[in-house]
C-alpha cells in the first residue's frame, strides 16, 4: 500500500480528492450559516474537478475530455453560486438571518 | 342496440336527463325518475317475456348441459388488444335479478318522494348506481363485470355521506373502504383468471381447465372478494353502520339489491370457473355461512334501532344466500338464488317501512315507539307481512326460498359426510325460531300496546305513493310465494351447468 | 273409475270459497260496511259445510259404509318442483279421515262465526275479526285435506300465524299482545321439529326412488303420504335405519305437541285464552289444537312401524292428561278451566293413539272418535262460557252464581255439554271415551288406570264450574242483572248441544273404518267407566252445591301444594327465564356486544392503525436540511454495502 | 528517491487537506471562505502538475477571482461575517463526521480495489487542442454542452438579477 505514498499515480489523486469531498462534506452537515453551506459545497466541487484531471491525466491517451468537463464544472459552479447568493440575499431581506436550520417553512 | 343495452343504460340516461333539468323545475325530477323507472319495469317484462319465448325451445337441454347458454346476446369488442369485449346476455338467473332490480328502483324512486334536500343530484347518483348493478347482472366479460361493480359500489359513500343521517360520514367511509379492500381482492382474482385463462370472456374461460394450485387460492379469493358484500361473517360489519345512516331509498338499493351482487357474483364467476375449488373451499364457507346464518339472527334480537334490527337480520338472510351457494347441491344453489330474488324485495319492503315509520315518528330507536297499529294500520300490517315472509311464513316468498335451502342442505353433496352437512343445516334451520322471536318482538314494540308518546296521536297513515310501493313489493312477496313454480321454471334452467360442472 | 259427483269433482271449491272471501271481506267488505262483511264470512262458511257433507255422501254412496274406503285425491295442482321425485303438489285427498276433520271444522267453524256475529256486535275490530277467522278456516281445511306432508306444513304454519293474530285480536292490551306472542314463538319452535322432521323422512325416501324395487311407486313423490304410509316404504325405511326414522316421527311428534299443547310445550293454550271467546270455542277447543292429533293420525301407519315413538306418544299423552285434569281443578278463571280440560281431552286423543298399532285399530278409531265428539261439546262449552262472560262481564267462576233462571238456553246447553264430557251415557262423552279406555285397557294396563283417574277429575271440575256459575245465589252485582244473550249466539249454542248428544250414536266405525273390528271389551268396562264419572259429579255436588266446608277442608289439607298447581307448577316461570335469562342475557347480548366490540372493532382498529402509522412518518419531514441530505447519503452508502455485501 | 515534483505533490496535498480543514471548521464565515481561497490556489498548482496549464489560469480567474469574490459580497451584504456561526450541538457533529469518515472508507475501498489502467505518457494539454475538442461536432466533442452550458449561464445572469432585485414593500417598508 506504502507504494500508493512513494510515487503519486492515478489512486493517490483520487484518494486525495475523495479525502477532500469527505471534508466538504463533514463541513456541508455542520454548517448553520446558508453561506457556510455553499462553501462546503464549492470544495465538494473542486474535489471532484481535481479527480477528473487526474484521470485525464493517468488514464486517458490524447484526449482532453477530463479537463473539459473540469471546465463545466467550474462553469456550473458558477451558475450556482451567483443563484445561491442572490436567493440568500432575498432571504436575508427578510428574515433578517441566515440560519437554516431556522428556515423549515415555505412561507413565513 | 338491443334491448338489454338499452335495459342497462336507461338509468343512466334518466339520470342526465333529471342532472339538465333546470333548478325551477325542481317537481319534475321526481316525476321524471318515477315515470322513467315505471318504464324501465315495463322493459324489463317484455325482456323477460322475449327470453321466455326463446328459453322454451331448449328447456330440456340445460338439464345437462356443462355451459351457460345466454340469450339476448350482445358483443362489440372494447379493447382489442387485451380481447376485452363489451359482451352481455342474460340467462333464467340474470332474468330473475333484472326484475328483482327493476321493481326495488322504481320503489325506491317512489319511496324517496318527499325528499327535499337536493333531491336532482340524490336521484342522479341513485340511478347511476342501479346502472352498474344492472350492467353485472347482465355482463358476461369478467373486465366490463368489475367495471360495473365498481359503478354499482362508488355513488354509495356520497349517496350515505351527503343524505344519510347520523354518524353518517363514518359509515360511509367505512362502507366504501371495506367494498374497496372485497373489490380489491376480486381484481386480483380476475386478474389471476385472465393470466391464466387468456380472455376475459366468461363463456370460453368456462371451456379452459384451470391447474388445481392455482384454483386453491383464486377461489377463496373471488369467494371472499363478493362475500364482503354479501355480508360474509367477519366482514359483514360494514352493512349494519351503513344501513343505519343510508337514506330510505339508498338503504333499499344496497340491501335489496347490492348485496345480491356477492352471492351472484360467488355464483356467477366464482364457482362456475373454478368448481373443483367450490369442492375444496366447500367446507370451510359453509360453516362461516352457518355462523352467519345463527349470528346474525342473534344479534338482531337485542338491537334497539329499527334500522340496525332490519341491517342484522338481512345479514342473516344474506347469509342463508351463501350458505345455500356453499352446500353445493343444485335444490340449495337454486333455494339460494330464489331467497336472493325474496329477500331483495323483503328488505326493500321493510327499509322502505322504517322510511316511512321515520319519516312521522322522528325517531327510529324501538323502545321509545308503541301502539302505532292504530295510527297507522297500512304501514302496520305491511311490516307484519314483510315481518312473516322474513321468518318464512308459507305463501310468501321467504320460505319457497328457505325451503329449498334446507331441503338441499339436508341432501348434501357427494364430496362432505352427510352428517356434518344436516347437522349444519339443522343449525341454520333453528334460525327460524330466533328469526320469529326478533321479528315479533321488535314489531309488537313498535306496533302494538297502547300509544306510548302522546305526539304519535296525530300521525297519518300512507299516503298514495307509499300504497303504491308497499302494494307493490307485497303483490310479489305474494305473487311468488303463492306460485312459486314460475320462479323455480324461470331460474331452473340455469342452475344446471353449475351443478354439472361439479 | 274416477265417476266423481258433483261435490266431489270440484271439491277445490272447500278450499276457494273461503279464500275468496278471505280477500274480498278483507280488501272489500270490510273497511266498509260491517255488518255485510259479518253476513258475508259467515255464509261462504255455511257453504263450505254443505260442500264437505255434499262430498262426504257422495263419497258413502261411491264406498258404502262396510266396504273398502280408499284414499283418492280428486284434485291436486304441481305447486313447488323441488327436483325430480321430490314436487310438493297443492291438492285435495279424500278419506274418511279426512271428510270427517272437514266436517268437524266446517260446522263448528260455521256456529263460531255466526255466534260471533252477536258476540263482536260494536267492536271495533269486527270486520278485522271476520277476515282472519275466514283465514284460519281456509288454513285448516288446508292442512287437513293436504296430500303431502310439506301442504300441511304450509298450512300448518298458516294456521299459526292465523291464531297468532286471533290470540293478539285485542292488540291495544299489553297481556293480549304477549300472549299471541308466546303462542307463536312455541308453536313456531315445535313447527322446528316438525320441519326438521320432515326434512329427514323426505330425504331418506328420496333416495328410495333410486333403487329399482320402488320403481313401479316412481310417479309419486317423496313428500306424499300416500308413498310414505306404503307398506313396501315403510319396512324399506325402518330396516334402513331404524333410528333415523323413530328420531324423525319423534320430531314430527314435537311438531304435533307444540299445535296440540302436550306437556312440555303446552304454556302457551292457558295463556291464548287472552283472545276473543268464539276464537278460543274455534281454535283452541275444536280445530287447531287437533291439528296435532290429525298429524299423528295421518301418519299412522308410519308411527306405528317404531315402537319407540308409539311409547314417547302415548306417555307424553297420558301425563298431560293427568297434569292438565289436575291443574283444573285449581283454577277460578272459566276459561282457564276450559283451556286446562282441552289439554287434558287432548292427552286423552294421544294416548289413545300411542296404544293403538296397525294391528289392532281401536285405538286409533277411538280417539277420531273422541276427536269428533270433544270437538263439539267442548266449543259448546266455550261458547256458553262466552255468553256467561258476555251477561256477567267477568271470567271469574266466584262472581257468578244463579245464572240458572236468568240465562235459561245457556244453562241447559252448558248442562248438556257438562254431562257429555263427563262421560255420562247417554251423551256422546261417554261412548268416544269408553272405546279409547277398552283400547287402552287391552294394549296398556297403567294408561287404563290413569285414564280412569282423568275420567273422575273431568267430571269433578266440570260440575265444579257448573254448580259455582249456575246454582246457589248470584255472588255479585254483575251476575244479578244477568241478562240472556241475543238470538243470533243462541242457535249455535242450541244446535251445538244437539249434535253433543247426537255425535255418540253415529256409526263411526263402520265409516271410518274398511273392515269391521273384532271387539273384546270385557262388559264390566262401561260401568265402571260412568262409574268414575259419576264419582267425580257427586264429589264437586258435595264441596260446591252443599256449601259443606269439604272445599277449603281438602284446599288446606293440600296446602302450599295447592298454590303450586294453581300457578301451573309455575312452568311458565321457568320458560320464561329461560327465554329471557339465558337465551337474551348470555347468547343474545354477548354476540350483539361481540359484533359491536370486537367484530366491528378489528375494522376500526386497523383503520386506526394506519392512522398511527403516518403520523409516525410524518416525523421524518422536518424541513431541516441537514437530515435530508443525511438520509440522503445514508441510503447511499447502504446501498453501497449492501452490494458490496452482496458482492455484486 | 524522492524527486522534486513529489515532494512538491506532498506539499500541495498537505496544504490542500489542511485548509480544507480550516473551511470547514472556522465560525467566523469569513476565515472560511478566505481558507477555500487558500484550497482553490493550491488545486491550481495542482493542475499545473497533471499537465493542465490552460486549467489553472481558468481555476484562478474565474474560481477563484469570480465565484469567491462573489460569496465574499454576499457575506459583506448580508451581514454574517460580523456574527459567529450559532454552534451545532456536538451530537451532531459526531453525527456528521461519522457519516462522512463512512463515506471516505467506503470511497478509499472503492479506488484501492478497482485497478484502472493507467497509461503514462500524459496529454497533451494544448489550448488549441483542447479548443477544437470543446467544439468538435462530429460526436466526440462537446459541442452540445457548450452550448447548453452559454444558455444556463445567460439564464442565472437574468434569475440572478430578478431574484435579488428588491421587492415592493421591502422598498417601501
Amino acid at each position: 500500500m506504502l507504494s500508493i505514498i512513494q510515487e503519486p499515480g492515478l489512486t493517490y489523486w483520487l484518494l486525495l480528492s475523495t479525502v477532500l469531498f469527505s471534508i466538504g462534506l463533514y463541513g456541508f452537515f455542520t454548517r448553520t450559516n446558508a453561506i457556510g453551506i455553499l462553501i462546503s459545497v464549492e470544495l465538494m466541487l473542486n474535489a471532484a474537478a481535481i479527480s477528473f484531471v487526474s484521470f485525464n491525466n493517468f488514464a486517458v491517451t490524447g484526449d482532453l475530455d477530463g479537463q473539459i468537463m473540469t471546465m463545466f464544472i467550474i462553469a456550473v459552479a458558477a451558475a450556482e453560486v451567483v443563484i445561491g447568493m442572490a436567493i440568500f440575499i432575498q432571504i436575508f431581506s427578510k428574515q433578517r438571518h441566515l440560519n437554516v436550520t431556522k428556515m423549515n417553512e415555505l412561507s413565513r | 342496440m338491443g334491448i338489454l343495452s338499452i335495459l342497462v343504460f336507461l338509468p343512466f340516461v334518466l339520470a342526465v336527463i333529471v342532472l339538465l333539468t333546470p333548478n325551477s323545475k325542481a317537481h319534475l325530477y321526481k316525476w321524471i325518475c318515477a315515470i322513467g323507472t315505471g318504464l324501465h319495469l315495463v322493459l324489463t317484462a317484455v325482456m323477460t317475456y322475449m327470453y321466455y319465448q326463446s328459453y322454451a325451445v331448449d328447456r330440456l337441454a340445460a338439464k345437462t348441459s356443462l355451459h351457460t347458454k345466454l340469450y339476448l346476446v350482445e358483443q362489440w369488442s372494447w379493447f382489442k388488444a387485451y380481447d376485452i369485449e363489451y359482451f352481455i346476455g342474460v340467462d333464467g338467473m340474470s332474468v330473475a335479478m333484472m326484475i328483482l332490480t327493476s321493481i326495488i328502483i322504481f320503489t325506491g324512486v317512489l319511496a324517496s318522494w318527499n325528499l327535499e334536500h337536493r333531491t336532482k343530484e340524490f336521484l342522479a347518483f341513485l340511478l347511476v348506481l342501479v346502472t352498474g348493478v344492472f350492467g353485472v347482472f347482465v355482463s358476461f366479460d369478467l373486465f366490463l363485470f368489475f367495471v360495473f361493480y365498481e359503478v354499482a359500489v362508488l355513488p354509495m359513500y356520497l349517496l350515505i355521506g351527503v343524505w344519510g343521517t347520523g354518524k353518517k360520514e363514518y359509515s360511509a367511509m367505512k362502507l366504501t373502504l371495506m367494498l374497496m379492500a372485497g373489490s380489491a381482492l376480486l381484481l386480483a382474482g380476475i386478474l389471476a383468471i385472465y393470466t391464466e385463462g387468456g380472455s376475459f370472456n366468461l363463456l370460453e374461460l368456462g371451456h379452459h381447465k384451470f391447474p388445481m394450485e392455482m384454483q386453491n387460492w383464486v377461489y377463496p379469493f373471488l369467494f371472499l372478494g363478493f362475500g364482503v358484500l354479501g355480508a360474509l361473517f367477519p366482514f359483514h360489519t360494514w352493512s349494519p353502520d351503513g344501513h343505519a345512516s343510508a337514506p330510505t331509498a339508498v338503504s333499499m338499493l344496497h340491501a335489496g339489491v347490492l348485496m345480491k351482487l356477492g352471492g351472484y357474483g360467488i355464483l356467477r364467476v366464482a364457482m362456475y370457473l373454478f368448481p373443483e375449488g367450490a369442492i375444496q373451499w366447500g367446507m370451510t364457507f359453509l360453516v362461516l355461512a352457518t355462523i352467519n346464518v345463527v349470528y346474525g339472527s342473534f344479534a338482531a334480537v337485542k338491537q334497539k334501532d329499527l334500522k340496525y334490527f332490519t341491517a342484522y337480520s338481512s345479514v342473516s338472510h344474506c347469509g342463508f344466500i351463501i350458505f345455500g351457494l356453499a352446500t353445493l347441491n343444485f335444490v340449495a344453489i337454486k333455494g339460494a338464488v330464489i331467497q336472493m330474488f325474496s329477500h331483495g324485495i323483503m328488505t326493500g319492503l321493510f327499509f322502505s317501512l322504517i322510511g316511512m315509520v321515520y319519516g312521522r315518528t322522528k325517531t327510529r330507536d324501538i323502545p321509545s315507539m308503541g301502539g302505532l297499529m292504530k295510527v297507522m294500520p297500512w304501514l302496520g300490517v305491511s311490516f307484519y307481512i314483510g315481518g312473516l315472509a322474513s321468518l318464512g311464513l308459507p305463501s310468501l316468498s321467504g320460505f319457497v326460498a328457505e325451503s329449498h335451502i334446507f331441503v338441499g342442505g339436508f341432501m348434501g353433496n357427494p364430496w362432505t359426510s352427510k352428517l356434518t352437512m344436516q347437522a349444519l343445516t339443522a343449525l341454520a334451520t333453528m334460525s327460524i325460531v330466533v328469526t320469529a322471536v326478533y321479528v315479533l318482538r321488535g314489531l309488537a314494540q313498535v306496533f302494538q300496546g297502547e300509544i306510548t308518546n302522546p305526539k304519535f296521536e296525530l300521525l297519518t297513515d300512507a299516503t298514495v305513493t307509499e300504497k303504491l310501493v308497499t302494494g307493490i313489493l307485497i303483490f310479489t312477496l305474494f305473487f311468488v310465494g303463492i306460485f312459486p313454480s314460475l320462479m323455480i321454471d324461470l331460474i331452473e334452467g340455469s342452475i344446471w351447468p353449475f351443478v354439472n360442472r361439479f | 273409475m274416477n265417476t266423481y259427483g258433483f261435490f266431489l269433482t270440484n271439491i277445490w271449491l272447500i278450499l276457494l270459497i273461503p279464500l275468496l272471501s278471505f280477500i274480498i271481506v278483507g280488501l272489500f267488505i270490510g273497511p266498509k260496511n260491517k255488518k255485510l262483511a259479518g253476513i258475508f264470512a259467515t255464509t261462504s262458511i255455511f257453504v263450505c259445510a254443505a260442500l264437505a257433507y255434499g262430498a262426504t255422501f257422495e263419497y258413502l254412496s261411491l264406498f258404502p259404509l262396510g266396504a273398502e274406503h280408499p284414499v283418492i285425491v280428486p284434485w291436486s295442482v304441481q305447486w313447488m318442483p323441488y327436483l325430480e321425485n321430490l314436487t310438493a303438489t297443492l291438492g285435495i285427498m279424500v278419506d274418511p279421515l279426512s271428510l270427517l276433520l272437514m266436517m268437524i271444522i266446517t260446522t263448528v267453524s260455521s256456529m263460531v262465526h255466526l255466534y260471533s256475529i252477536g258476540y263482536m256486535h260494536g267492536d271495533p275490530g269486527y270486520s278485522r275479526f271476520f277476515t282472519v277467522l275466514n283465514l284460519f278456516t281456509l288454513s285448516m281445511l288446508g292442512l287437513v285435506v293436504a296430500p303431502n306432508i310439506l301442504q300441511m306444513f304450509v298450512f300448518w304454519e298458516l294456521v299459526g300465524a292465523s291464531s297468532f293474530f286471533l290470540i293478539g285480536f285485542y292488540y291495544t292490551k299489553a297481556s293480549a299482545v304477549a300472549a299471541s306472542k308466546k303462542a307463536f314463538i312455541v308453536t313456531r319452535f315445535a313447527d322446528l321439529g316438525f320441519l326438521l322432521g320432515i326434512l329427514i323422512l323426505s330425504y331418506e325416501a328420496y333416495h328410495l326412488f333410486s333403487l329399482e324395487a320402488f320403481a313401479h311407486l316412481s310417479s309419486y313423490n317423496a313428500f306424499d303420504f300416500n308413498f310414505l304410509n306404503h307398506p313396501e316404504v315403510i319396512n324399506a325405511l325402518s330396516t334402513a335405519d331404524g333410528a333415523l326414522l323413530t328420531f324423525a316421527l319423534v320430531l314430527l311428534f314435537i311438531g304435533a305437541a307444540g299445535k296440540s299443547a302436550m306437556f312440555p310445550l303446552h304454556i302457551w293454550l292457558p295463556d291464548a285464552m287472552e283472545g276473543p271467546t268464539p276464537v278460543s270455542a274455534l281454535i283452541h277447543a275444536a280445530t287447531m289444537v287437533v291439528a296435532g292429533v290429525y298429524l299423528v293420525g295421518r301418519l299412522f301407519p308410519l308411527f306405528g312401524s317404531s315402537e319407540v315413538a308409539l311409547n314417547v306418544v302415548t306417555y307424553v299423552g297420558a301425563f298431560t292428561c293427568v297434569f292438565a285434569a289436575v291443574i283444573a281443578c285449581t283454577q277460578n278463571d272459566i276459561k282457564r278451566v276450559l283451556a286446562f280440560s282441552t289439554l287434558s281431552q287432548l292427552g286423552y286423543m294421544m294416548l289413545s293413539l300411542g296404544v293403538a298399532s296397525p294391528l289392532h285399530k281401536l285405538g286409533y278409531l277411538a280417539s277420531n272418535f273422541h276427536l269428533m265428539t270433544h270437538a263439539f261439546f267442548k266449543a259448546l262449552l266455550f261458547l256458553g262460557a262466552g255468553s256467561i262472560i258476555h251477561a256477567v262481564h267477568s271470567n271469574d267462576i266466584w262472581q257468578m252464581g244463579g245464572l240458572r233462571k236468568k240465562l235459561p238456553v245457556t244453562h241447559i246447553t252448558f248442562l248438556m255439554a257438562t254431562i257429555a264430557i263427563a262421560g255420562i251415557p247417554p251423551f256422546s262423552g261417554f261412548y268416544s271415551k269408553d272405546e279409547i279406555l277398552a283400547a287402552a285397557l287391552v294394549n296398556n294396563p297403567i294408561v287404563f288406570i290413569i285414564g280412569l283417574f282423568v275420567a273422575a277429575l273431568t267430571a269433578f271440575y266440570m260440575f265444579r264450574i257448573y254448580f259455582l256459575s249456575f246454582c246457589g245465589e248470584a255472588k255479585s252485582d254483575g251476575a244479578k242483572q244477568a241478562k240472556e244473550s241475543s238470538i243470533s249466539m243462541l242457535i249455535p249454542l242450541i244446535f251445538l248441544s244437539v249434535l253433543s248428544v247426537v255425535s255418540g250414536w253415529f256409526p263411526f266405525e263402520k265409516f271410518f273404518l274398511s273392515e269391521a273390528l273384532v271387539h273384546n271389551t270385557p262388559s264390566w268396562l262401561p260401568i265402571v267407566a260412568s262409574g268414575s264419572g259419576l264419582l267425580g259429579v257427586l264429589l264437586a255436588y258435595l264441596f260446591y252445591f252443599k256449601k259443606t266446608t269439604y272445599a277449603n277442608s281438602v284446599k288446606n289439607g293440600f296446602g302450599p301444594l295447592h298454590t303450586v298447581i294453581q300457578n301451573k307448577f309455575y312452568i311458565d316461570a321457568v320458560y320464561l327465564f329461560v327465554v329471557h335469562k339465558i337465551i337474551f342475557r348470555f347468547i343474545a347480548a354477548p354476540i350483539a356486544w361481540i359484533d359491536r366490540h370486537i367484530v366491528d372493532a378489528t375494522m376500526d382498529k386497523t383503520a386506526y392503525v394506519t392512522k398511527e402509522s403516518g403520523l409516525v412518518l410524518k416525523k421524518i419531514q422536518t424541513g431541516n436540511i441537514h437530515t435530508y441530505t443525511m438520509m440522503f447519503l445514508l441510503g447511499g452508502l447502504v446501498l453501497f454495502l449492501l452490494l458490496l455485501g452482496v458482492g455484486f | 528517491m524522492y524527486n522534486i515534483e513529489t515532494l512538491f505533490i506532498y506539499l500541495l496535498s498537505i496544504v490542500s487537506v489542511l485548509s480544507a480543514v480550516l473551511v470547514v471548521t472556522q465560525r467566523r464565515i469569513i476565515r472560511s471562505v478566505s481558507a477555500l481561497m487558500m484550497v482553490l490556489l493550491v488545486t491550481a498548482g495542482m493542475y499545473v502538475i497533471l499537465n493542465a496549464e490552460f486549467l489553472t489560469g481558468v481555476q484562478v480567474l474565474v474560481y477563484i477571482g469570480g465565484i469567491v469574490i462573489l460569496i465574499i459580497f454576499a457575506i459583506m451584504l448580508t451581514g454574517a461575517g460580523k456574527t459567529n456561526d450559532d454552534e451545532v450541538d456536538t451530537h451532531k457533529k459526531l453525527l456528521a463526521f461519522a457519516v462522512s469518515f463512512l463515506f471516505l472508507l467506503c470511497s478509499t475501498y472503492a479506488i484501492v480495489n478497482t485497478p484502472i489502467k493507467t497509461v503514462d505518457t500524459g496529454a497533451n494539454s494544448s489550448v488549441r487542442a483542447l479548443g477544437l475538442k470543446l467544439l468538435d461536432y462530429s460526436g466526440t466533442g462537446h459541442v452540445l454542452a457548450f452550448e447548453v452550458i452559454s444558455l444556463l449561464l445567460l439564464a442565472v445572469l437574468i434569475g440572478a438579477i430578478v431574484v435579488a432585485r428588491k421587492t415592493e414593500e421591502a422598498k417601501n417598508a
